[in-house]
């Protein structure tokens, strides 16, 4: 099994430019011709200007991640193309580097150039935007268009895309950049086709896919399950979880709201949830933080409420787009007393979808609120997925009694009822037959406040009995790649792509004796220890492979299970791990034979 | 509130309770929730039709106090419970019930925000200018110069004046009566009730054990009826609301200061509950296939 | 400010720092910035004399851009961090740089809070009425309709007027200026910081990204200054201040249009300020040994 | 080497009857007597009413927590005596029940009375403290002179404790209280004395000793290391922390300040720290979670600001009134991202006053957020020390440069200058050489915002870097006790008064071969690993001893140095462990004969 043939595209410019929108064009273009692609946005925090860039990479074969090398580097930016060097350092030999023929090409970047083996390909991306376009904000059209060109993709294939991007603004519109595309098009026919010695098949049998990021899964599985209610406070980068309900607001019957701040998000889905909507809000560290003291509230309560957390680079603002996972300990320990957590880590698109389903059934089931930790990679990168991998949800509301239940009640209703597994059977208020008023402070059976220590004890016996009894129905973690291997890493969260694609890149060069695997977690709280022992007995050598500094997952092993890394690797400079980078460090640890095999 | 659901006939009986008060003797907390009672009562909204939101405070355990549906929550966050609750299940004649502390200090933001977005709940603000919970340290309605366990030597700040403050943020009732009036206060809490949008109803409370001169004699003198001391007064006129807000002779007028009945409520223009207009609550789980069908496909 | 150092002989230069900014071409922040600059230069106060806390938000991020001191802090959180600088150094004229998400939405409490405590701080709040640096979502002072990424269908909020809002709560200058105009606005900066007590100055601000008709000269259009329309304006009467905040004819009169000489400020009146009336932090830490004594005695 | 000899008295009656300062009062008048003792109150979470009691131990040797079962027990309370029930139980064979003779002794009063073997004392306080004092309120003075009087305590030390809390008042109510607690005094004397089996042996040289409380110590520690700012919201039981504060507010020469929010007091004190000024707050849970954002900004911007959380029964309000000690992880792990934290956990009164002083020596020293970990118990209990364990303190303000240095300052001032220690030299604003402004985003040496991955890594690595340097400064635990014994519970905080009492109960009875110890931790955060292995290694048996559900100390060690407890004793009810319950449990372990010795 050969290495895998993949090609790598990056398109750079400035922030405002339209880097965002034409890599997720090309993409779409690109899936449509039929190839297997991934997709994610690099970007600065702020509005204009900077230099951001959007990573591509395509093959015959699934992709989970972007790679470090690159085939084709364009620059929307005929300004500021002297920040592309450290892009075209990136570019393969014989890789080619699309640029606007009016961009003078400095010193630095011709050395870049010679010192890669790269073919400069300058053209009028802004001529033809111009001339044919009759704007040259369409250059980025052009630029895709030639990209299209070089990847020999059926011209089809973009104009479907580009069609579609700009019907919603006007066909004349549309019609211009489709020939403005084409022109680019044709001029990389004639011109760059040639010049390129890089290709991939496509499968014109594909057929349909879906290239959507985690945050929209996540919202979308959400809905799903019947989420009806979320309210939030813009937080980069867990905000277009919000956004994309707010998009769709009343299609889709859901009450959303832009609130004041974090506390107030927490604080109003909450009080939905409590009189018996599916309720969820979202958010990033910083927000999160604000939002510790109410999830106190929901777990004496014993409200189920969804809490998504998307991790970006810390401390406090931190790198605000870029991506981390150091908030692992802080939410399983979140706010103040012992109460029962629910923490789901979705490392793929599907467990992101997924998760957002788990999120609202165990919710309800547990009566206590359920974090979802997703981080600034997952949030925004796309690969393609077929469409029936998102079913229609089971919906399980847990012990909520009906009201033809309730019509028959004969006691007195009591909401915290003593129970074996801990969970009570709830009733929602407006019933008449179920008056109640809980309190935060330690009650009883009824929900009346009460300081009596042999209540106290039962009660508190009651919530955390409901961890063991959640125990048994979280997911053990998986293996990705080979079940047998000589090194195994052990991640959770969105390192799921890089440790596969690391696996991939590693099991299939030949040069290397040993096999690798992975045993990813895609929900941690509350640990199914014994699920977790079994999978971990098959590990003969464990690498902790974590984006952050302390090793999160490790030390969280470490306390639950006494179970002891062999190696760690961390990366914390808002970047995400590569399978390159991996890869060495594990060839690394065999080369120091660490291992005895 | 929009009260959508049928008028029961209840009485005092059906909202009474074994639960034992821990209310000092004298406080004006009784006083505020025999006012509760009385305005349901009168109002014909029964134990199950209603919940009391409250937060954290002397005041906040009157939920506990009551048999009807209650939520007793966190410090400075009962607004926005409230405010979640009733848009999810706009049937529930909601209330929000605070401290003086709880509702105007460490929650004024939540409050001013909801009153500008014209949230359909009742806001009872127990003000008896005093933190009572924690033993009697100052708060943001305290009189300046009033010495507590955090001011040993007077408060030296300019306190809120709750009436402006609502006014200016955007209530569209204000109300105030006092605790030791308990038939006005169950008046004005009716009149809060009754109202489409944002009440705010301040309740002057006396608080015996750390507000000791603030006692109902003084409160007697202290407070009048708008419509007594000024017939001609116009409770639809902003100015003329926020020029009685602003008299600074140290008294209390007592009443429906202003009311607004131009603005819609939050609920009335959530899209939505346009769309549908039962309450969220009663909204369908069930997926729309179709439309689950045709957001995939968007991302062909 | 109450300005306790020496004024010094400064020119722009001596603010210019080499940090390239992130802001849009054409953005608000700029005239902002350059008002900001101008006030200190007028006022001869020197870059080490003050100190510019922001919170977070594209404005916020003008500490970053003049050589100054400065502390970009939290979403929200600047009006009581800078109130803390102040209290324990109140020899650096100290600024609360704010957005309106910022100040007005998350921030509002604490604005309020030391408004009313008459906290010696110049706040200047940057309202572009829209979030900024989140990529454009409707604001506390976005106007109703206002369409943005969570509000689809246009915002159903009615908006906060900060100038309202300040004079209710208590702050003792209030004064409104535009960024388009940094020559006017680095006046009412310089005023507001010759001001004793809490300064407000809601600076509108143009962004040319995300509240694109709102543009320069759509504010040339809306803004007018006070003494130009009403000569006869008393911006000391609170009520005529009132009304004037209250006219919704959809311009912005710009100019002070409130200012209370009579509050004491809050530094004034802290009792261990007032034992010894230099800079807390140019007390001494060293402990007095008697007093030392006295105490653990108290405990015999 | 015989039990100690000790006497328990119980003051009982309803809130806002006097019961605390009533028995505060005739703590000192024991104290002053000559006795060693140990004194806390239990209140419920209301102002008036309900029931509340106070609680002394004295003995001829110091005293660290209260016996289970009692031998006086006074009830203030003529109408709700039944109440005392429960008490009446706890009392000893020959034990004192002292109540109104106007108050009716019920049946189940008197079953209890007479199964305990108790000695029923109606006597007339309410007609003493009328006819003699002129008022009715005055019968806990009647009550406690009888107290004084079956104690056979000299009535000089009543007496001045008596005039010196009345004086404040007026010298008339003075001379009245003397003279009621003198007709209490003789009425024991005469009638009940000989009654009372029990006695202690006083110390009339014992000479000066302060009865102090765990907050009053850690706002005195903190004022004595030149705390002179705290801005504070009241939350119980953080509160005191602050009052002490208030209290002397001018004349200690300290900013006060009650907020608004809990937000707006930690992040003042942040403003205050970060121009200078030593700063602190102080909180309870609910509160402390509202902090934790403000925590990553002090870590971000390398302030060191104090913060005191006080713990009570949680989650959420839970028992605002009891004790717990379960925000330990929270408050380790609190906020998003990485960044280095120290938490001290003082266990007692002296150790209170140290951390006072400690936290704020730490915080300059690190450049960053101290977090004083106390809890309900503590802040309330109060017993002997003398006067010169509380010594002035030396004051480290660690690399803080001063105005003479900054005069010499050469080249550009560097905030966050990297440095082998992680400690960058230190210059406040207001300096013309030092101008800077700091920034929460990830910045460089300078402050200024920067997303450039080298400087993240290595501002990453310079903040964490301090974790490692204050590693070497933090306390190791301690043992209390024999340093050898088959058995050690692992304590730390409050419960240390507790783990003392139950090493004497145990070790001094004969019938018991084996010894104990414990283990203490009194800072906890960075751990001190190579000291504390070092200790552990001394462990025979590991008991963990936590006034929580979860074992939070035991997870931590398991976490961080893959430590593992034997066995696990865990009270949560928001009621102190009491040496004798320990006792039994130990006792218990040892008939498992678990451990071979
Ligand atoms: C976040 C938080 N901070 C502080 C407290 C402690 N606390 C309980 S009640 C209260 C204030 C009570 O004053 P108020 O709101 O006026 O109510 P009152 O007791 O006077 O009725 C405070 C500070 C808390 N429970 N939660
Ligand atoms: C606690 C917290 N919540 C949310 C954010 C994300 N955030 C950054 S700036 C901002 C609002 C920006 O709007 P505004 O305050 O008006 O400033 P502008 O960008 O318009 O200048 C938000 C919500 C944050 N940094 N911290
Ligand atoms: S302290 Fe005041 S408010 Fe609280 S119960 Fe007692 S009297 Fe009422
Ligand atoms: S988004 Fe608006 S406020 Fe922010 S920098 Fe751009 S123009 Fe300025
Ligand atoms: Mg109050
Ligand atoms: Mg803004």
């Amino acid at each position: 099994m050969s290495q895998k043939n993949q090609i790598s595209i990056k398109v750079a410019g400035a922030a405002g430019q339209g880097v965002e929108s034409g890599g997720q064009g090309l993409a779409k273009a690109l899936r449509r011709g039929g190839l297997h692609i991934f997709g994610v946005s690099d970007y600065m925090s702020l509005i204009k200007g900077g230099h951001n860039f959007f990573q591509i990479t395509v093959s015959d074969e699934p992709v989970y991640c972007n790679t470090e090398k690159i085939h084709i580097l364009v620059s929307f930016d005929p300004q500021q193309v002297q920040d592309t060097v450290p892009h075209i350092r990136e570019l393969h030999e014989g890789g080619i580097f699309i640029l606007d023929e009016g961009a003078k090409v400095d010193p630095a970047m011709q050395a870049a150039i010679e010192e890669v083996g790269a073919i400069c390909c300058p053209m009028p991306l802004v001529k033809l935007a111009t001339e044919i376009g009759g704007s040259r904000i369409m250059m980025n059209t052009v630029a895709l268009g030639a990209v299209a060109g070089i990847m020999q993709l059926p011209f089809e294939a973009l104009d479907s895309v580009v069609r579609e991007n700009f019907a919603k603004k006007s066909t004349e519109l549309a019609d211009k950049n489709s020939q403005v595309a084409k022109s680019g098009y044709d001029f990389a026919l004639q011109n760059l086709v040639s010049k390129f010695k890089y290709s991939v098949k496509y499968d014109p049998a594909m057929g349909d896919k879906m290239l959507i990021n985690g945050n929209e899964a996540i919202a979308f599985g959400s809905w799903a399950a019947g989420c009806r209610f979320i309210s939030f406070y813009p937080m980069t980068p867990g905000t277009s979880v919000g956004e994309w309900f707010t998009k769709r607001n009343s299609k889709i019957g859901v009450v959303t709201k832009h609130t004041e701040d974090e506390i107030a998000s927490i604080c109003m889905a909450i009080g939905a949830a409590q009189v018996g909507v599916r309720s969820m809000t979202t958010t990033s560290g910083g927000g999160f933080c604000l939002m510790v003291e109410a999830l106190g509230l929901a777990g004496m309560t014993e409200v189920g409420v969804v809490v998504v957390n998307a991790m970006r680079g810390g401390p406090s603002t931190g790198l605000p787009t870029r991506t981390e996972q150091a908030d692992l300990l802080f939410a399983i320990h979140s706010s103040h007393g012992e109460f029962p957590k629910i923490v789901l880590t979705p490392g793929t698109i599907e467990q992101c979808y997924e998760a957002g389903i788990r999120a609202h059934n165990l919710a309800e089931k547990y009566q206590t609120p359920v974090i979802i930790l997703t981080d600034q990679l997952l949030a925004a990168e796309v690969y393609d997925i077929s469409p029936d991998k998102f079913e229609i949800p089971h919906i399980d509301r847990g012990k909520l009694l009906s009201k033809e239940q309730l019509d028959k009640l004969e006691s007195n209703y009591l909401r915290y009822e003593f129970s074996a597994d801990g969970i009570s059977p709830r009733a929602l208020q407006g019933h008449p037959k179920t008056v109640h008023a809980p309190a935060t402070d330690e009650h009883d059976e009824t929900g009346h406040i009460t300081e009596d220590a042999a209540n106290r004890i039962k009660m508190m016996d009651k919530r955390m009995q409901k961890l063991e009894t959640a125990r048994r129905d979280i997911k053990p973690p998986e293996f990705i790649g080979p079940e047998n291997a000589d090194l195994t890493m052990i991640v959770w969260g969105s390192t799921y792509g890089v440790a596969y694609e690391t696996i991939e890149l590693f099991n299939r060069n030949p040069s290397n004796k040993q096999k690798i695997n992975a045993l990813h977690f895609s929900e941690l709280w509350p640990l199914p220890k014994d699920k977790i022992q079994q999978a971990l007995s098959k590990v003969k050598f464990a690498v902790s492979v974590e984006q952050n500094y302390t090793s999160q997952l490790a030390t969280l092993l470490r306390a639950e299970l006494g179970y002891e890394m062999k190696k760690f690797i961390n990366r914390y400079d808002g970047r995400p791990l590569t399978a390159e980078e991996l890869c060495t460090q594990v060839q690394e640890i065999f080369a120091q034979s660490l291992i005895t095999a | 509130m929009v009260i959508t659901q049928e008028r029961q006939t209840v009485t005092a009986k059906d909202f009474k309770t074994e639960q034992k008060s821990t209310w000092c003797p004298g406080c004006g907390d009784f006083g505020i929730l025999s006012a509760v009672q009385m305005a349901l009562v009168n109002a014909g909204v029964a134990p199950w039709q209603v919940l009391l939101v409250s937060g954290i405070g002397c005041g906040s355990k009157l939920p506990d106090y009551i048999s009807a549906n209650g939520y007793m929550t966190l410090h400075g966050r009962a607004v926005s419970i409230a405010a979640g609750a009733h848009l999810a299940n706009t049937d529930l004649v909601t209330f929000a019930i605070t401290g003086d502390g709880d509702g105007l200090g460490i929650g004024i933001g939540h409050a001013i925000h909801n009153m500008r977005r014209n949230v359909d709940i009742v806001h009872i603000i127990e003000n008896n200018e005093v933190y009572g919970l924690t033993k009697g340290q100052y708060s943001p309605t305290s009189k300046r110069g009033f010495k507590t366990s955090t001011s040993p030597e007077g408060s030296i700040e300019f306190s809120v004046n709750p009436l402006a403050l609502a006014l200016t943020a955007g209530a569209t009732f204000i109300g105030r009566s006092y605790s030791g009036d308990p038939k006005h206060a169950a008046g004005i809490i009716q009149q809060a009730m009754e109202h489409k949008g944002y009440a705010l109803v301040e309740m002057l409370q006396t608080c015996p054990t750390y507000n000791k001169t603030q006692n109902n004699d003084w409160y007697k003198e202290q407070t009048y009826k708008i419509e007594e001391e000024n017939p001609s007064y116009d409770n639809t006129n902003r100015l003329m609301a926020y020029e009685l807000s602003q008299k600074d002779d140290g008294r209390y007028p007592m009443g429906v200061l202003f009311i607004d009945h131009s603005r819609p409520t939050y609920a009335e223009q959530v899209p939505a509950l346009q769309q549908n207009k039962a309450a969220l609550i009663d909204h369908s789980l069930d997926l729309d296939s179709q439309l689950f069908e045709k957001i995939k496909a968007s991302y062909n």
